[in-house]
C-alpha cells in the first residue's frame, strides 16, 4: 500500500475552524456569517474530494501533526473507510447548512452566530475522526464533538433542553471517560502503540481474557453508536433544533460513533483475532436486541422527532451487527450503511422540521393529511421511509442485501430472523405515518392548499431524498470505496 | 540536680501556661517559663542563645502580648478537655518517644554532631574569620546567608505589620453591628 | 475600649491629663529616662558589634537599641518618641538594615567572590572577614531595632484610631 | 546521673511539645493559641540546645587561641540554628498578634466559637 | 557575573522586595513596575539556569564561598530548575495581574507594601526551592509563610483574617515539625546539607529515630502541602486571601511544599529507606492520596463559592501530586512533576478568571457566573480552557499528567488507581460543567427578575476583564493547551529529574 504524505486531511479540518473564526467575528451581519459557513462547507468537501482520487487508486494518504507523549501523537491517515464517513458528512454539511439557514432565520432563532460555530467545530471534529491514524487522535475529536454538539442541544436554553443536554453530556462524558478512555489507555499498556493497523494492534500482546476487557470497555464506551444501554442519550437530544438533530443523527454524532466502533473493532482488535475469540458473535446478538427493542419503542413514539430518534437507535445497531458479523459482506454493508442511512435518516429529519417550521406540529397523530398541504416534503418524507425499511430502489434495499448476505457468510441464522422482523417493524411505525399523510382527512379548520416550507429548506429536503434514489442506482461507486477498506480489514482476501 | 529541677520546673510552667485561668497570669507564666527556659540554656553553654530568648521571650513577646492584651477583651472559657485534641497530641508524643529509643545519648562528645561539620568550625573558625566566638563566626560566615535569611524573616514581620495595621480601613466602625456583610471597607 | 481589663495593666501611649503629683512623678520619670537611654543604647551598639568575644551580636544589640526607643515612648508618649524617631525614619531603617547585610553580599560579588564571601574585601582575609561580619551585625541590628519599634509604633497606633 | 541526664531532655521536650500542641488545639482563646505556639516552639529549640552540650565542654568561645591544648567545646552549630529559629518565633508571634488584633476589632471578640459563629450568621 | 545567578535569582528580588516600600514613597505607581520587572528578572534567570543546567548538569554554588557541608549550597539539578521556572513565570503572571486587581483589594497607601511582601514571598518559595541546604529551607520556608499569612489576612471581607490567622496557626505547627524533623536527621548525621545527607543517611535507615525524623519532615509538608486530612486551612484561607494571592499561592506556594517533599523523600532519604522502614510508608501515603484525591472533588462539588471550589479541588489535585510521588516509580514521578506544573496553570488560570470575575461584578458565588459569557467572552475562555484542563481531557496538559499517573499505577500492578482517577476526573467534570454550563448557557441573574446582588445598571454588553487581568489570564490558558499539545518538553525534564530521584 502507498503511502504519501500530505497535509491535505489538516487542510481539511481546519478550513472550518478558521470559518469558526470568521464567524465569530462577523456575527453582526448574518448574511456575510452564513457566507463563510457556506463557503467553509463547500471547500470543505472540495478537499475532500481532491483526496478521492489517491484513495480510490488504493493509496493512503499520511500526515504526522505532532507528538503529545511517546506513543500518543496527532496524526491523520486518510483511507477509503475514512473517506466514506468524510465525504458523506462533509457532503451533508453543505446541505445542512442550507437547511439550518433556512431553519434558524425561520424559527428566528437566538444565538444564531453560537449555533454555526459549534456547527463547524462539530464538522471539523467529525472530520477529525474520519482521518484519525490512531485511537488517541480519535479519542480527541470524539470528545471534542461531545463538547461542542452539547451547546448546540442546550440552544434552547430552555428548562428541558438544558435537562436534555445534561443528559446527553452525562451519557456521552461519562462512558467515554470511563469506559473509553480506560480502553484506551489498556490498549496502549498492552500493545505498546495506538496506531491503527489493518490486521489490528493487539493480536498476541495480551491474554484473550484482558482483550475481551479491553473489548467490553470500548464498546460500552462509545456510546455515540447508541447501542443499548447507553441509548438515552439520543431521545434526550432531540429537545435541539432540528437541524442540529439531523446533524446529530444522521452525520456528525452518530455516524462518528458507528465509525468509531467499526475502526476499533477491525483496526486495534482485527478480524481474525476477533473470530479466535468469538466476540463478533456476541457483539452481534447484542446489536440485535438493540434493534428490535429500539423498534418497539420507536412504535410507541406519537412524536415524529422521538420516533425517528429511537428508529436511529435500531438503524445504528443495524451497523454494529453486520461489521460484527465480520465476514466480507458484512462489513461491506456496515460502511455502506453509514452513509445510506445518513441520507435516509437527514431527509426525514429535514422533513420533521419543515413540518414544525410551516405548522408547528409534532405529533405524528397530528399529521393527518399533511401530504396534500406539503408535498414536495412528504414525497421525500416517504422515499427517506422507504429506504429506511430497505424497499427497492432506494439506498436502504442495498446494505440490507449485504447485510443478509453477510449473516449467510457467518451462518448465523437466527440474525437473519432479526433483520426480518425489525424489517416488519421498521414499516410498522413509518408506513402509518405516510399513510396518514396523504389519504387521510385533515381535521377541520386545517389549511387547505400548498404551503410548503421555505425553499432553502424544501431545497435540501429534495436533495437528500434524491440522494437516496441515486445511493440505490450509483451503488457500484460506493462500493468501489467501500471495498478498498474492506480489503484491508481483511488482508486482501476480499 | 539542678540539671534535672530546671526542665522540670520548666514543665511545670509550660502546663500551667497553659491551664491557668486568665489571660494576664498566663503571660506572666509565659514569661517566668521563657525566663526558666534562658536558665537552662545557660546551664547548657548556650549563652549566646539564652541572651537571646530571655530579650525576646521574657521582654519582646511579653511586652507584645500586654500591649494586645489591653487592646482586647478577655472571656473566660470553660474548662473542658478536647479530647480528639488529646489524642492527637498523645499519638504526637508516642512517636517522638518511639523515635527516641535510639537517639544517641546526649551530651555524648562521640555523637555525629559532635565528629560531623562542628569540628572544621572549631578548628577553622579563627583562621578563615578571624572571629574568636565560633558562634558568631558560623552565624555570620560559614552560614552567614542562613542569618540573611533570618534578617529577612525580621523585616518581613516589620512589613507585614505595617501592611496590616497600619492605614485607614479598620476603624471602630465596621465591627460585627455593621450592616455590610463580611465586608470590610 | 476598655484598657484595664487585663489586670489592671495598658500602655499609655497618649498623653493623659495629668494630675500635680502625677506631673512630678513625670518630671523624675523623663529626667531619668533621658540620662539613662544614651547609655542603653550605647549598649546597644556595643552589644552588636562585640559579638566577636563573648556572646551577643546585631540582633540582641538590635532589640536593645529598639527597646530604648520604645522605653523612650512609653515615657515621652508616642507622639514626642515619633518626633524623635518619625514613621518615615524607621521604615526606612527596617528596610536599610537588610539592605546593608544583603549590600555587603552584593559588593562581594562585585569584588570576585561568592555571594556574601567577605575575605575577599580586603587584602588581609582575616580582617576583611571581621570588618564583613561586624558590617552585617551592625545591618542585623538595623532592621532588628527597627522592627522592634514597628512593633510598637503600629500595635499602639492602631488604637489611636479608636 | 548522667545516664537520666542522656535522654532527661529529651522527655522534658516532648512533653512541652505535646502540651503546646494540645493548646494550640484545644483552646478558643487565640492569644492563648498564640501562647501555646510560643510553648510548642521553644520545645523544639530546647531540643536542638539540649543536643549541642557536651559533658565537661565548654561554651564555644576561643579564648585561649593558640595557647596549648584547646578545651572540649560544645557544639555550636545547634545554637546558631537556634538563634535563627527564635527570631522566626518571635516574628511569627508578632505577626499572629497583629491579626488577633484586628480579629478583635472586627468582630469584638477573640474567642474562636464566638468568630465561627459570627461568621455564620453574616454569611 | 552569570557563575553567580544562583544567588541573585535570590537575592535580586530580596533586596529590591526591601527598598520597594522606599520607592513607592517616591510614587505608589513604581512599586508595581517593580515588582513586575523584578519578578521578570528572576524568571529569566531562572531560564538561564535550565539552559546551564541542561549543559552541564547539577549546578552548586557556594555561599559565602564556604564549601558544603560547612557553608550552605546552592544546588539546581533537574528537579528544582523545573520547579523554579514553574512558580517563576507564575510570579511573574501574578505580578503583572495585580496591577488592576489590587486597585480593589488593597487600600492605595498600602500598595508598596503590599509588593514588597509580594516579592518577599516570591523570594522565600525561590529561596525554598535552589537551596540545597535542609536549615535553609526551612529559613526561606518561613519568610514565605510569614509573608502569605499577611498576605491572605489581607483580604476584603473580614473572614480572611481568621483564615490567615488559621493558616498561621498550621504552618507554624507545620514548620516546627519540619525543625523538630530537620533536628532528628542532625543528631544521627550531624549535617545539614542535603547531599551530605543523602551519603550520610543510608547507614541508620533502620533507626528508629530517622523514621521519626522522616515522620515528622513529611507531616510537617503534607501540612504546608495541605494534603487532606490536614488540608482544611486552605479553603478559607484561598477563598478569602486577595484574588492575586489565591492565584499565585495555588499556583506556588503548594508547589514548593510538593517539590520540597520530594526532595526530602527521594533526595535525602532514598527507595532504600521505604524499604527498610518498619512501617508501609508508601502505603500509607498512598491512601492519604486517594482520599485527597475523592474526598477534594466530593467536598468540591458541594460548594457555592467558586473561590472555595477551587481550593477543595486543589486539595484533589494535591491528591494527584501525592499520588504520583508515593508510586515510586519514573512515570509516577513524572506524572506528578508534570502534574505540578499542570495544576500551577490550571489553577492559577481559574483564580486569575476569579479575580477579574470579582474585580467586575465583586461576587464569587457560581450563581453569579450566570450568562457571563456574553458579558466576559475572553475570560470565561480561558476558564473553559483550564477547566477542561482540569477534567483531564486530551490536548491539554492535565491529560498528560493524568495519562502518566495511569501508566505508573499499571507498572506497579495497582491498576485499581486508575478507576479511582477516572471517578476523580469525572467528579471534577461535573463540579466544573455547572459554572460552564452557567457560563454560556444561561442569562444572567439580573436578566431572570433575580435580583440578588446584581448591579441593574449593567448592561449584559460585553465587559471584558481589563487587558492587564486578561492577557496573563488568557497566556497562562493557552499554555495549558500548549504544554497539552507539545508536552514533549517538560515530560523530557521532569523524566530527567525523575531519573536521578529514583537512582
Amino acid at each position: 500500500m502507498e503511502i504519501i504524505e500530505s497535509a491535505r486531511p489538516v487542510y481539511a479540518i481546519l478550513v472550518s475552524l478558521l470559518a469558526v473564526v470568521l464567524i465569530s467575528f462577523s456575527g453582526k451581519s448574518p448574511n456575510l456569517r452564513e457566507m463563510w459557513t457556506m463557503l467553509a462547507a463547500l471547500l470543505k468537501f472540495g478537499l475532500v474530494v481532491s483526496m478521492l482520487p489517491t484513495i480510490l487508486a488504493g493509496k493512503v494518504i499520511e500526515y504526522h501533526v505532532t507528538r503529545v507523549l511517546p506513543g500518543l501523537d496527532i496524526a491523520f491517515r486518510v483511507d477509503s473507510l475514512g473517506m466514506v464517513l468524510a465525504l458523506t458528512a462533509s457532503f451533508l454539511w453543505i446541505i445542512t447548512s442550507v437547511y439550518a439557514i433556512g431553519y434558524m432565520r425561520s424559527m428566528d432563532e437566538h444565538a444564531q452566530t453560537r449555533f454555526f460555530m459549534c456547527f463547524a467545530i462539530a464538522l471539523s471534529s467529525a472530520m477529525g475522526v474520519a482521518f484519525s491514524a490512531n485511537v488517541f487522535t480519535l479519542f480527541v475529536f470524539y470528545e471534542i464533538i461531545t463538547v461542542t454538539t452539547f451547546a448546540l442541544v442546550a440552544h434552547e436554553e430552555t428548562p428541558e433542553a438544558i435537562k436534555g443536554a445534561r443528559r446527553y453530556l452525562a451519557y456521552l462524558l461519562g462512558t467515554s471517560i470511563f469506559f473509553f478512555l480506560p480502553a484506551m489507555f489498556l490498549t496502549y499498556n498492552y500493545a505498546g502503540t495506538l496506531d491503527f493497523a489493518g490486521q489490528g494492534i493487539l493480536a498476541g500482546k495480551a491474554s484473550y481474557t484482558i482483550i475481551s476487557i479491553i473489548f467490553v470497555l470500548y464498546i460500552a464506551g462509545i456510546a455515540k453508536a447508541g447501542m443499548m444501554p447507553f441509548h438515552s442519550w439520543l431521545p434526550a437530544a432531540m429537545v435541539a433544533p432540528t437541524p442540529v438533530s439531523a446533524l446529530l443523527h444522521a452525520v456528525a454524532v452518530v455516524k462518528v460513533g458507528v465509525f468509531t466502533v467499526i475502526r476499533i473493532l477491525l483496526f486495534v482488535f482485527g478480524v481474525d483475532l476477533l473470530s479466535k475469540i468469538g466476540l463478533g458473535t456476541y457483539l452481534a446478538y447484542f446489536a440485535s436486541f438493540t434493534i428490535i427493542t429500539a423498534s418497539i419503542m420507536a412504535l410507541r413514539q406519537d412524536n415524529l422527532k422521538l420516533r425517528l430518534a429511537y428508529s436511529t437507535i435500531s438503524q445504528l445497531s443495524y451497523i454494529i451487527l453486520a461489521v460484527a458479523l465480520l465476514t466480507p459482506s458484512g462489513i461491506t454493508s456496515s460502511m455502506m450503511h453509514i452513509t445510506i442511512h445518513a441520507f435516509g435518516k437527514i431527509t426525514l429529519f429535514f422533513v420533521a422540521g419543515a413540518i414544525y417550521v410551516t405548522t408547528h406540529k409534532k405529533n405524528v397523530s397530528e399529521l393527518n393529511g399533511i401530504g396534500r398541504q406539503m408535498p414536495f416534503t412528504m414525497a421525500a418524507f416517504t422515499i427517506g421511509s422507504f429506504s429506511m425499511i430497505a424497499v427497492p430502489p432506494f439506498g436502504g434495499f442495498i446494505s440490507k442485501w449485504y447485510l443478509i448476505m453477510g449473516t449467510f457468510e457467518a451462518k448465523l441464522i437466527p440474525i437473519l430472523i432479526v433483520i426480518v422482523v425489525s424489517t416488519l417493524l421498521n414499516a410498522a411505525y413509518f408506513l402509518p405515518i405516510v399513510y396518514a399523510a396523504f389519504f387521510k382527512q385533515p381535521e377541520s379548520g386545517e389549511v387547505h392548499g400548498i404551503k410548503e416550507a421555505p425553499a432553502l429548506m424544501v431545497a435540501p429536503i429534495l436533495i437528500t431524498a434524491a440522494g437516496v434514489l441515486v445511493l440505490f442506482f450509483a451503488s457500484p461507486l460506493l462500493l468501489n470505496l467501500v471495498k478498498i477498506a474492506v480489503a484491508s480489514a481483511l488482508g486482501g482476501i476480499y | 540536680m539542678i540539671d534535672i529541677a530546671i526542665p522540670l520546673f520548666l514543665v511545670v510552667c509550660g502546663i500551667a501556661v497553659l491551664f491557668v485561668r486568665g489571660l494576664f497570669s498566663s503571660i506572666m507564666i509565659f514569661s517566668v517559663y521563657s525566663l526558666v527556659m534562658a536558665i537552662e540554656w545557660v546551664r547548657l553553654n548556650a549563652v549566646d542563645v539564652a541572651i537571646t530568648e530571655a530579650a525576646v521571650g521574657a521582654g519582646i513577646s511579653t511586652v507584645l502580648f500586654i500591649i494586645i492584651l489591653s487592646r482586647t477583651k478577655y472571656v473566660d472559657e470553660g474548662k473542658h478537655m478536647n479530647i480528639p485534641a488529646l489524642l492527637v497530641s498523645v499519638s504526637v508524643a508516642a512517636v517522638l518517644l518511639y523515635g527516641t529509643l535510639d537517639l544517641p545519648n546526649l551530651r555524648d562528645p562521640n555523637i555525629a554532631p559532635n565528629t560531623h561539620v562542628t569540628p572544621y568550625y572549631l578548628e577553622h573558625s579563627y583562621e578563615e574569620t578571624g572571629q574568636l566566638n565560633v558562634v558568631a563566626a558560623i552565624l555570620a560566615s560559614y552560614r552567614g546567608y542562613d542569618t540573611l535569611g533570618e534578617t529577612t524573616v525580621v523585616a518581613t514581620a516589620g512589613f507585614c505589620l505595617i501592611l496590616l495595621l497600619r492605614g485607614s480601613n479598620r476603624r471602630q466602625g465596621t465591627k460585627d453591628s455593621q450592616k455590610r456583610t463580611g465586608s470590610r471597607t | 475600649m476598655n484598657k484595664h481589663t487585663a489586670g489592671g495593666v495598658g500602655i499609655n501611649p497618649t498623653e493623659k491629663s495629668p494630675t500635680v503629683t502625677d506631673q512630678d512623678k513625670d518630671i523624675i520619670k523623663k529626667t531619668v529616662t533621658k540620662f539613662l537611654l544614651p547609655f542603653i543604647q550605647l549598649f546597644g551598639l556595643y552589644v552588636i558589634v562585640h559579638g566577636e568575644l563573648g556572646p551577643g551580636g546585631g540582633f540582641q544589640g538590635g532589640v536593645i537599641l529598639g527597646v530604648s526607643v520604645i522605653v523612650y515612648a512609653l515615657v515621652f508618649g508616642l507622639k514626642e518618641a515619633q518626633q524623635r524617631m518619625s514613621v518615615k525614619t524607621k521604615d526606612l531603617l527596617v528596610s536599610s538594615g537588610v539592605l546593608v547585610y544583603g549590600g555587603i553580599g552584593v559588593i562581594a560579588l562585585l569584588f570576585g567572590g561568592n555571594y556574601l564571601q567577605y575575605n575577599v574585601l580586603l587584602p588581609d582575609p582575616k580582617f576583611a572577614s571581621t570588618i564583613g561580619i561586624m558590617g552585617i551585625e551592625i545591618g542585623v541590628g538595623i532592621t532588628v531595632a527597627a522592627v522592634m519599634i514597628t512593633l510598637f509604633y503600629e500595635t499602639v497606633r492602631v488604637d489611636d484610631n479608636d | 546521673m548522667i545516664e537520666i541526664l542522656a535522654k532527661y531532655n529529651y522527655w522534658i521536650v516532648i512533653i512541652l511539645l505535646c502540651t503546646g500542641l494540645y493548646g494550640i488545639m484545644a483552646k478558643q482563646n487565640l492569644i492563648k493559641k498564640i501562647i501555646a505556639l510560643n510553648v510548642f516552639q521553644t520545645s523544639v529549640l530546647l531540643f536542638y540546645v539540649s543536643m549541642s552540650k557536651i559533658e565537661g565542654g565548654t561554651a564555644p568561645i576561643l579564648l585561649n587561641h593558640g595557647h596549648g591544648v584547646q578545651p572540649l567545646f560544645d557544639n555550636p552549630l545547634p545554637q546558631v540554628l537556634m538563634l535563627t529559629a527564635i527570631v522566626v518565633g518571635i516574628s511569627t508571634t508578632a505577626v499572629a498578634l497583629s491579626i488577633v488584633m484586628l480579629i478583635y476589632r472586627q468582630y469584638g471578640t477573640i474567642e474562636e466559637d464566638q468568630i465561627l459563629e459570627l461568621n455564620k450568621h453574616n454569611d | 557575573m552569570i557563575k553567580h545567578l544562583p544567588a541573585l535569582l535570590i537575592v535580586i528580588p530580596l533586596l529590591v522586595a526591601i527598598i520597594t516600600p522606599l520607592i513607592g514613597r517616591i510614587n505608589r505607581a513604581l512599586s508595581w513596575y517593580t515588582a513586575t520587572i523584578t519578578t521578570f528578572i528572576s524568571f529569566v534567570i531562572s531560564l538561564s539556569l535550565l539552559k546551564t543546567v541542561l549543559e552541564q548538569g547539577r549546578i552548586s554554588y557556594w555561599m559565602s564561598g564556604w564549601e558544603p557541608p560547612w557553608g550552605i549550597e546552592y544546588a539546581i539539578d533537574y528537579l528544582n530548575i523545573f520547579v523554579l521556572i514553574i512558580i517563576s513565570f507564575m510570579a511573574f503572571v501574578g505580578a503583572i495581574y495585580s496591577k488592576k486587581n489590587i486597585d480593589i483589594e488593597i487600600d492605595e497607601e498600602k500598595k508598596p507594601f503590599f509588593y514588597s511582601v509580594y516579592l518577599l514571598f516570591v523570594t522565600g518559595i525561590m529561596g525554598m526551592t535552589v537551596t540545597g541546604d535542609i536549615f535553609n529551607i526551612y529559613v526561606f520556608l518561613e519568610i514565605t509563610s510569614l509573608s502569605s499569612y499577611a498576605l491572605i489576612a489581607l483580604g476584603k471581607k473580614r473572614q480572611a483574617l481568621l483564615a490567615g490567622f488559621n493558616y498561621l496557626i498550621m504552618g507554624s505547627i507545620g514548620a516546627t515539625f519540619f525543625l523538630l524533623g530537620i533536628g532528628y536527621l542532625y543528631l544521627m548525621t550531624g549535617t545539614l546539607n542535603i547531599a551530605d545527607l543523602a551519603v550520610r543517611l543510608p547507614e541508620f535507615y533502620h533507626t528508629k529515630a530517622i523514621f521519626t525524623a522522616f515522620t515528622f519532615l513529611a507531616v510537617g509538608l503534607l501540612m504546608k502541602l495541605a494534603v487532606f486530612p490536614l488540608h482544611f486551612w486552605m479553603p478559607n484561607a484561598y477563598a478569602f486571601a486577595p484574588s492575586t494571592i489565591s492565584a499565585v499561592m495555588a499556583a506556588t506556594g503548594t508547589k514548593v511544599a510538593a517539590y520540597v517533599l520530594i526532595r526530602v523523600m527521594f533526595t535525602v532519604f532514598s527507595l532504600e529507606f521505604y524499604a527498610q522502614a518498619p512501617f508501609n510508608i508508601q502505603y500509607i501515603l498512598l491512601v492519604l492520596a486517594v482520599a485527597a484525591i475523592l474526598a477534594g472533588s466530593i467536598m468540591a462539588l458541594a460548594q457555592t463559592d467558586i473561590k472555595k471550589m477551587l481550593a477543595y479541588s486543589s486539595v484533589g489535585q494535591i491528591g494527584y501530586i501525592l499520588l504520583g510521588i508515593t508510586l515510586m516509580n519514573t512515570n509516577g514521578m513524572i506524572g506528578s512533576l508534570i502534574h505540578l506544573l499542570n495544576h500551577a496553570l490550571m489553577k492559577g488560570t481559574l483564580f486569575l478568571v476569579v479575580g477579574a470575575v470579582v474585580y467586575r461584578t465583586g461576587l464569587t458565588s457560581i450563581e453569579n457566573f450566570r450568562g457571563l459569557g456574553k458579558k466576559m467572552p475572553f475570560t470565561m475562555a480561558a476558564f473553559t480552557i483550564a477547566a477542561l484542563s482540569m477534567t483531564g481531557v486530551p490536548l491539554t496538559v492535565g491529560f498528560v499528567s493524568k495519562w502518566y499517573l495511569s501508566v505508573a499505577s499499571i507498572e506497579i500492578g495497582m491498576w485499581w488507581l486508575v478507576p479511582i482517577i477516572l471517578l476523580s476526573s469525572l467528579l471534577t467534570a461535573i463540579y466544573f460543567w455547572r459554572i460552564i454550563d452557567n457560563v454560556w448557557f444561561k442569562p444572567a441573574l439580573g436578566e431572570e427578575g433575580l435580583e440578588h446582588g446584581h448591579d441593574n445598571h449593567r448592561k449584559p454588553k460585553s465587559n471584558d476583564a481589563p487587558a492587564s487581568m486578561l492577557i496573563p489570564t488568557f497566556t497562562v490558558a493557552m499554555l495549558c493547551l500548549v504544554f497539552g499539545v507539545f508536552a514533549y518538553g517538560p515530560v523530557s525534564l521532569a523524566e530527567k529529574a525523575a531519573m536521578i530521584l529514583l537512582k
